[in-house]
């Protein structure tokens, strides 16, 4: 008998404390994978983002640092400056990464930092109980927007790969979905690649999960994955935005 | 070693980097841009790390992660900077991660103006940030004590697993003095075994801040308690000036202000008049026992600062109240002359009764 | 012994270097020394000043509301801080840019034309050199040999520049110590 | 070649009953049992342990990590394993 | 008008909008975020302003401009959002623009728990933000309390032209008491001749805090420190319990381990031991006065904390150390309960001396 | 005789602490201009940022606030929140827009917040004495990039505008020059147009300037114009890049 | 007069609107009363606890060590809090989800078969309100019909399960006030 | 149409000595002066004045608002103002 499919072991057994088909655990899951493909586990650093993932250093089989609400990027640009050598990435929500995070994570992707981000977009605050987030659809009741998402007060959803694709230096942006099988393999796929970036020091590398909060969306797990393919998907394509290229010789033309 | 002459900031750069600070993160920020301009150019001559980041938030949020990786770093910056890393500075405290920070302070509150300043001498000492956490707080008086402090600074930070600030004015950051790097010697430093760099042959480091259970949230609280404690039984430095004799009045001054007193001091020693000086090296902790005796044969403590009294609280409470502690300051970026300080005492000496 | 010197002028008339040369003049020679810049608003455009200390005890207060010399290198600073120099100190005066006199008689007043000197000397951004030898030609505040080491210490860099330097040093050196002598 | 046969493991305990899994298969192998587990909740079963094409679909789509899927060899299905 | 049972959070919010806070800016934290959420469906209805912002900082700055701008303005957090204000905060106290900050305080430092706690009476009281400034704090002890301290909160900010924090810690916050929401008669206030709205008919306005001739800013300094003396003269707020007969111990807490004191006071009178309580409404200015005569007939003060005892101090400055000051305490989020505060003055009666 | 050309009303007769030939005296200027022309100037509300034109409040002829380093946005916002019948603007340097302030410039522009920002890039920081900004050109010195900007360490400049087009809300962006007079007519152009659409409530509106900071790039001003137009104007395109248009539906198709 | 009791659930049992019905009807009687959730990391999933204390005087400690009476609605619940009350008191057992028995002699039980009743009642979700009923059935501490006026006005939006709120409340009451008795 | 004249106004003791005006004009009208103004600059000055086209760059390019355009008319030109 073989086992062709079990947790992988960079993942921890410890269960985890997300509602019943949060796809967080989905995420941790790919990640863990790539990690014990790429062997790296011994060396890797992973910071934990104020959000429900807050707790996802007890849920991996390696080091970790939880860092303040938005700054993972600022964080983990910290491990990486010192310690070159490890391989870091941050896993950040929308609330986190798009709101308050927004200039961490754009300077840490106009650097260039060599680490990888993996970035769970719920279209809403989990933790705190469903509040709008930036990525917060129009029209999206939260409790916050109790009447809806109003554009004309608050603004369109922001697109974090398109945003982060304007950059220059970037090498890998990339927006996949956990909303089914086919999905994850192409998430699972576009993680991988992340982490291979960063280990052979590429450069910036983020992916940007379509994921779902049952719980602060109201609705069971199926209906999620369902309303994540309906609503999210259609403006928030799912698709590569940039993937490694060397970067031109020093002040050398501009290849955009 | 010769002596060099050089600007305090950028004293400051190279001793960092003597120190073994090889991990700097800064924001430009005025009176104290010198050391990062200083260590930009440095730093890539030893092999170390400069980024100028892009705020202070994400400065202060760097260090967290450096030194949560057991990297020894440190950065530079200027009250309002300060202020911005004030929720990473209580995650570091709360993580226990060692970290140096220098404010080169300026005038306040708000945009203020970037002349010296010791405004935020109740930031440092008392806490900015949320929470129950402590800095370990040097306050130099020259150039050469900045130089010295600097190295004293890393290794406490990662004895006591703790951010320690080194509070400078404009002053120090600005003027050049002579200085010589010495080579100090520190017993060794426990085994960084807690950080983030990998669990190669180990289990899993965690850094982190979060305790959802109150009771393990509480331990954390009383451990740091513990270490402050610790900190107040055997961190307290200072300086006395001219205590060997009896002494009429008593200067309470760190910093610049404390050279301030120095000058004052001699000046009414020519009218006869004898005056002491406590010099705080540690703000905190604060040299209350000291102080306390100290106190005893004086008729009167004056707290000469440039901020509008800030230490006075911990002067007060030093001397349990048993003098009159009176207080004469300067600020805005105005620095007391030793003319003014001295016609204080006298005017002091002069009058009756002072405030409690 | 203290003497405070304050270096006053434009920006870039290089006030702030010579009295860094001076200071570190000092130091080479065992002494104590603080230099401390004005920083502050009027670094942009306006007027530029630092102060030097020279003493053979440790300097308390790097503070000195009354200095006793002063080196001013144009009209608004010797304007400044004429009125706040100690009575028998030293007022250098830059006769080149300065049309008028201390308004002070307890004062011991150097001229210079340290702007026409340096020209003349063959580097117009020499002015400072001239007027820091003056200076010290004046005061005798250190010896002119350690004044001239530093100098070349300091220059190193562009030897180039060494020699006219060196003589707007000299020049300057000679009127400070006439000056005095009269 | 001759189908290959696949052993689906659930460990009911970590299962948070999201019937994600369920959904996920394309040849109905899972269902929601009616009992609960120690947390309380309706935990997945395997009900059609034949019908499994080793897809692991279940498993990519579990956020609980609490499914394995194994490939059985000729001998362990002809044992009856 | 009828008492409705409410929400500390939603009552605040609703007292908030009655009190004139049309304006509200904010970010989710728990344990207040249902102050947002009231006030994101509410403030439609009365034609207010509601924004949810991008971060603490940011909200902190919309303050800024709001409040220059003449409008009342006002948010709630929790304790990491309001380090993330420090800067923002130093700048409005020193451009004296009127706003109130409602801190619901919980475990810390660091990220810490959710669970209530009081450990940032430093952060508030002594100042977190750099440079000389001080925030009016008021500290409500039930829903009740809170409801009213909202409207005075928003006069005493545009009377002061300073920021005013309201301090609760997570129980207040989310615990359910009836409520009344009655009118409070002001003064009238001076007109916001100072606003940024518009010059017309006027010279323009200037919101601003930066002073580069140090003159000037050492005025500002002086000026802001006699507002603060006024309001040290002008504003104390505190309430006194079981002090009408003859007492062994003074209590001093504030907010919820007040009321805790209480229930332990009736406990321990029934056992025969008369204790009294002073408990601080404002933290700034802090009782002193009142303190000092009510320690006089006790044996000892004991202040009961959630924090490692951050009030000591002033209590001890209060009193001049004369009585000994001893702290009881629970972190993390745990609160003390009236047993164990009423067993520690028992030990603290039946044993000797305390600290100092 | 009949005056053509004079400084306008708007701006006030106090003389600027700018060095010599610093754009940032022309900006102003234009500014002024716009105000003037709009009518605007007694219900205006001008946000100075923390750099050099920390003081800009003295340069104009009504209200302003002065705001914290890169907050402007967040201050403007507050502002227009609380009072939207005033015109506001902020003026702000590239380290404080394009570096600290990030987050609120993003956010800002994103929720479609009903004021005009004027964005000043000079590709340095002036006030604190040139050290690199985010928007530094790859190879320029400052005294905090002393051998020249590496983007292999700290990538390429960001292209705010670029950056800014990428979000779905803002109403109008464009980037102009302060050059030479042909640019400064479309600069003219572009900032007028910028508090028109403000007055008109059509939401956020966005205006860069490429200027020089002769002092810390070292050069005459004639020199640093030169430097603008060969080194800045290659990198950073003058033209616009975002201009109204009606806003699509609550929760419609997604216009892009 | 105080009295404290702690309404503890699974997240979803409608602990905390029964607390609320509670404190509400105190309040709506002119007595002091405090609602205190547990709030906090159980939120999420594990269980949902409140504390309503009713009371003559000022409520001064919202903090209930030991509180007088427990409703427990599930085991978890009941193993937590029944070691905490106070001797004497009222526990009230969801017999429905709990098999056990309270391990202590010294407080009166109250058996209930919630979910049983609810289901019967046509309202699954209203268990709450039947062990609502029991509670205050079985202490007395407010009167029934201000109970039954609370609910009424609680449930206002929505018309339709009053009825059967109403009944379950009915037969929780019926089945407490037996227990009283017995 | 006829020729139309410009009177070009520098404020010197506005002016900062930056040059840009001067490099601006096309019409070569303006130039630096060897005179120092108040604040120690070189200022500009209008040393062709009939050559003016009334474009207004000069005006445009200064940093300092320190230059005013007018349009004379007929009759003030006539006048020799
Ligand atoms: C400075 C600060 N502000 C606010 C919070 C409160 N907070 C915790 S999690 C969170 C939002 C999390 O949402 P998201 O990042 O989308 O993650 P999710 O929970 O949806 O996975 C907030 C605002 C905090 N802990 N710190
Ligand atoms: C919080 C904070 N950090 C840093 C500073 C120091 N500071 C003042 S201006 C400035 C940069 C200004 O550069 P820029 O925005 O490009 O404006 P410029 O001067 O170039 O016009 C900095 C970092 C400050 N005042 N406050
Ligand atoms: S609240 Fe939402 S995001 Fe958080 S664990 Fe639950 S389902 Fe997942
Ligand atoms: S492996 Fe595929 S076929 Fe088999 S149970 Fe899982 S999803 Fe169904
Ligand atoms: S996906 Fe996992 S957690 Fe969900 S029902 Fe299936 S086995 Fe259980
Ligand atoms: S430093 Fe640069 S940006 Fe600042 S005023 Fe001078 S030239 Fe202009
Ligand atoms: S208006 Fe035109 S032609 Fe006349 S001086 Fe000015 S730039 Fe020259
Ligand atoms: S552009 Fe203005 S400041 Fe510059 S030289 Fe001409 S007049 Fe003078
Ligand atoms: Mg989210
Ligand atoms: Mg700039």
């Amino acid at each position: 008998m073989q086992t062709i499919f079990k947790r992988p072991e960079a993942l921890a057994v410890q269960p985890t404390h997300y509602c019943p088909g949060c796809t967080h655990g989905i995420a941790h899951r790919l990640i863990a994978e790539a990690i014990d493909e790429l062997g790296l586990r011994e060396r890797t650093v992973g910071i934990a983002p104020v959000g429900c993932s807050v707790l996802a250093f007890n849920y991996f089989n390696f080091d970790f640092q939880q860092a303040s609400h938005g700054r993972a990027p600022a964080v983990a640009t910290g491990i990486k400056r010192g310690r070159p050598d490890l391989v870091v990435f941050t896993y950040q929500g929308d609330g986190d990464l798009a709101s308050i995070g927004m200039a961490e994570i754009i300077h840490a992707a106009n650097r260039g930092e060599k680490f990888t981000v993996v970035f769970i977009n719920n279209a809403i605050y989990g933790m705190t109980g469903g509040q709008m987030a930036p990525t917060t659809m129009p029209g999206q009741v939260t409790s916050t927007s109790p009447f809806g998402r109003k554009t004309d007060d608050v603004g369109f959803p922001i697109r974090m790969c398109e945003l982060l694709s304007s950059l220059r230096t970037p090498a890998f942006i990339e927006r996949v979905s956990l909303s089914s099988p086919k999905h994850i393999i192409r998430a699972r796929k576009a993680i991988l690649k992340a982490f291979r970036y960063q280990s052979e020091g590429r450069g910036f590398s983020f992916v940007e999960c379509l994921s779902t909060c049952p719980t602060n969306w109201g609705v069971t797990p199926l209906k999620a994955l369902e309303w994540l393919e309906e609503h999210m998907m259609p403006y928030y394509p799912v698709q590569n935005f940039k993937d490694f290229e060397p970067a031109t010789p020093e002040g050398g033309k501009d290849a955009d | 070693m010769a002596k060099v002459l050089m600007k305090g900031n950028e004293a400051i750069a190279e001793s960092g980097i003597r120190a073994g600070g090889l991990c700097y993160f800064c924001y430009p920020i005025t009176p104290q841009s010198e050391v990062a301009e200083y260590l930009s150019r440095r730093m890539p001559e030893v092999g170390g790390a400069f980024l100028q980041g892009e705020s202070e938030v994400a400065v202060s949020n760097m260090l967290y992660g450096a030194a949560g990786a057991g990297v020894r770093c440190w950065t530079t910056s200027s009250s309002p900077g300060i202020s911005l890393m004030m929720e990473a500075l209580s995650y570091i405290a709360a993580a226990e991660l060692p970290c140096v920070i220098v404010n080169i302070v300026r005038a306040g509150p708000g945009l203020g103006g970037i002349l010296p300043s010791q405004g935020d001498y109740r930031q440092a000492v008392k806490g900015g940030g949320h929470g129950d956490y402590r800095c370990l707080v040097y306050a130099p008086s020259s150039v050469q004590e900045a130089v010295d402090l600097m190295p004293l600074a890393f290794d406490r930070a990662d004895r006591y697993r703790n951010p320690v600030l080194i509070i400078g004015d404009g002053m120090i950051g600005q003027m050049m003095e002579p200085v010589e790097f010495r080579e100090q010697e520190f017993p060794s430093l426990p085994e960084k075994n807690w950080a983030t760099d990998g669990c190669k042959g180990r289990k899993p480091n965690v850094v982190n801040s979060l305790y959802l259970n109150p009771v393990e949230e509480e331990q954390l609280n009383r451990k740091l308690g513990e270490k402050y404690a610790r900190m107040e039984r055997d961190e307290v430095m200072f300086e006395e000036f001219n205590t060997g004799k009896p002494y009429r009045a008593l200067f309470v001054a760190y910093g610049t202000t404390a050279r301030i007193c120095k000058t004052a001091i001699k000046k009414l020693a020519e009218e006869g008049i004898d005056v002491a000086l406590l010099r705080p090296i540690t703000l905190f902790p604060f040299p209350s026992e000291r102080l306390n005796e100290l106190a005893e044969p004086a008729e009167f403590l004056l707290s000469v600062e440039m901020s509008m009294g800030q230490m006075l609280e911990d002067i007060r409470l030093a001397t349990c109240c048993r003098k009159p502690v009176h207080f004469y300051g300067r600020q805005g970026g105005l620095v007391p002359s030793p003319e003014e300080v001295a016609d204080e005492v006298k005017r002091l000496l002069g009058s009756a009764k002072g405030d409690r | 012994m203290q003497t405070e010197a304050v270096f006053a002028g434009f920006g870039g008339q290089g006030v702030m270097l010579a009295g860094m040369v001076l200071a570190e003049t000092g130091m080479n020679l065992g002494r104590e020394v603080v230099w401390l810049p004005s920083y502050g608003p009027e670094m942009r455009g306006g007027t530029a000043n630092c102060t030097v200390i020279i003493a053979d005890e440790p300097i308390a207060s790097p503070i000195v509301l009354h200095p006793r010399d002063i080196v001013a290198m144009n009209r608004p600073s010797l304007e400044k801080f004429c009125g706040l120099m100690r009575p028998g100190g030293y007022v250098v005066v830059n006769k080149s840019l300065i049309a008028v006199d201390p308004d002070r008689d307890d004062v011991r007043v150097v001229n210079v034309e340290a702007n026409r000197i340096a020209i003349e000397a063959g580097s117009a951004k020499s002015a400072n050199m001239v007027i820091l030898g003056a200076y010290v030609g004046a005061t005798g505040v250190v010896p002119y040999e350690a004044l001239v080491e530093t100098a070349q210490t300091v220059l190193k860099k562009k030897p180039k520049l060494i020699p006219v330097n060196l003589k707007c040093l000299e020049q300057g050196f000679e009127l400070g110590k006439q000056a005095r002598a009269d | 070649m001759a189908k290959k046969n696949y052993l689906v493991t659930i460990d009911r305990n970590r299962c948070k009953g999201c019937e994600l899994c369920v959904h996920a298969c394309p040849k109905q192998v899972l269902a929601m049992s009616k009992d609960i587990n120690e947390k309380g909740y309706f935990f997945a079963t395997v009900v059609s342990q034949p019908d499994c094409i080793g897809c692991k679909f279940c498993g990519m789509s579990c956020p609980d990590s609490a499914i394995e899927v194994a490939a059985l060899d000729e001998a362990e299905v002809a044992g009856g394993i």
